[in-house]
């Protein structure tokens, strides 16, 4: 169960290979890749901030929870910190179970999660200066969905 | 002295993300706080501030050490 | 939009590493990969036929329904035939969306097609000879969900 | 002689997959090959088979050319 933060870039199809390698008897594998979007043109640099350590000791208290609820062979998350440009992953998520479902709603359970909930603090450098950016309405609901 | 972390938006109310502060209790380096900068102190005592001692959740009072690591976490936004 | 046919063994994560390239507004990349189990031991060959031509254009019209439907930027399915041995990715479907819910949607929905009404027909190879088989009640439940 | 194959099962059935046989239509060719082979036929005639003729589905009667190509689609199974 991989769990990191990294302030580089990363190729989230290396760490598919990586993840997908050597396994008998997981039948399926997904994955969720979120990229840092230029937004119509603005050009918009996101800058993440986490506590390091504790952000990835929170998240990985929510993968066991998602390996044990779903019945996860194998799960692995990487996340940027630091300035991400346009185009760039932002998260990665990786799950592995005997079957897709449990695949699927893990990914999207850990997700929600990072997105809504994680210890990460956001800010935007745009344009028109920088701000610091909350969850979404949708991103909380998106989280009430699993309790 | 113990070492004092502010994140997020705490760091642009304060003006520094890091000190090394000397203070017997989180309530006694709450009071120091403010009254060295009240903006920063209404944003400590702020709806969802949440604090970590060695990188674990308290609520409430707590002890501190000259070795202890207290962190100021602002709602946690997600990536 | 890629859909295509392999009977080599091929890997995942040089897939989404192609597919993730160069994007500046999309904002969420779901992958599916779907690899042959060794069903705890028994040595199984699993072997899958297609009618080449056939396959392609019928798998592209659910593409193009998904597409519009999920309001896809980009869509890639790869899935392979002939004969596929345990642990060997069988079927990699990616979508690039504006945000998660779609491209997990959309990948969800491609799978349930995939696994029961594309046009493959699936043999299994193992130690008490081999036998053709057939989509699960669950892979018809789960195709009803979208309907 | 229209191209005809036979997908999945059928093929085990058959014991061939493809054959060139001249037959005027669909009709005609699942007669003839009924004569030949009633296992076959019956199979042909099973539940959920369909037919692709220059592979695109057809229901009921369809006529045949000597460049037609037509095939036996068990029910598909999904990947």
């Amino acid at each position: 169960m991989m769990i990191e933060l990294t302030d580089s870039p990363f190729d989230p199809g290396a760490l598919l290979t990586a993840f997908s390698k050597g396994r008998r008897e997981t039948g399926a594998i997904a994955t969720f890749t979120g990229l840092a979007r230029a937004e119509e043109g603005a050009t918009n640099i996101l800058e993440l901030e986490a506590y390091p350590g504790f952000t990835e000791a929170e998240i990985g208290r929510i993968a066991e929870q998602a390996r044990t609820r779903f019945g996860l062979h194998d799960l692995a998350i990487l996340h940027r910190v630091g300035k991400i440009a346009p185009g760039e992953p932002i998260v990665f998520v990786a799950t592995a179970a005997g079957h897709r479902r449990a695949a699927f709603e893990a990914c999207d359970f850990l997700m929600d999660y990072l997105k809504s909930a994680a210890p990460f603090w956001k800010k935007e450098h745009g344009p028109a200066g920088e701000r610091w950016v909350e969850p979404t309405e949708r991103d909380h609901a998106d989280r009430e969905r699993w309790s | 002295m113990a070492r004092v972390l502010l994140f997020g938006p705490l760091r642009d109310v304060a003006g520094w993300r890091e000190r090394q502060i000397d203070s017997p209790s989180l309530s006694a380096l709450r009071a120091l706080l403010t009254d060295e900068d009240a903006a920063l102190g209404e944003a400590l005592a702020g709806k969802g501030v949440q604090v970590a001692i060695d990188q674990a959740l308290v609520r409430g009072e707590a002890a501190l050490t000259a070795a202890s690591e207290v962190a100021f976490l602002p709602p946690m936004s997600g990536g």
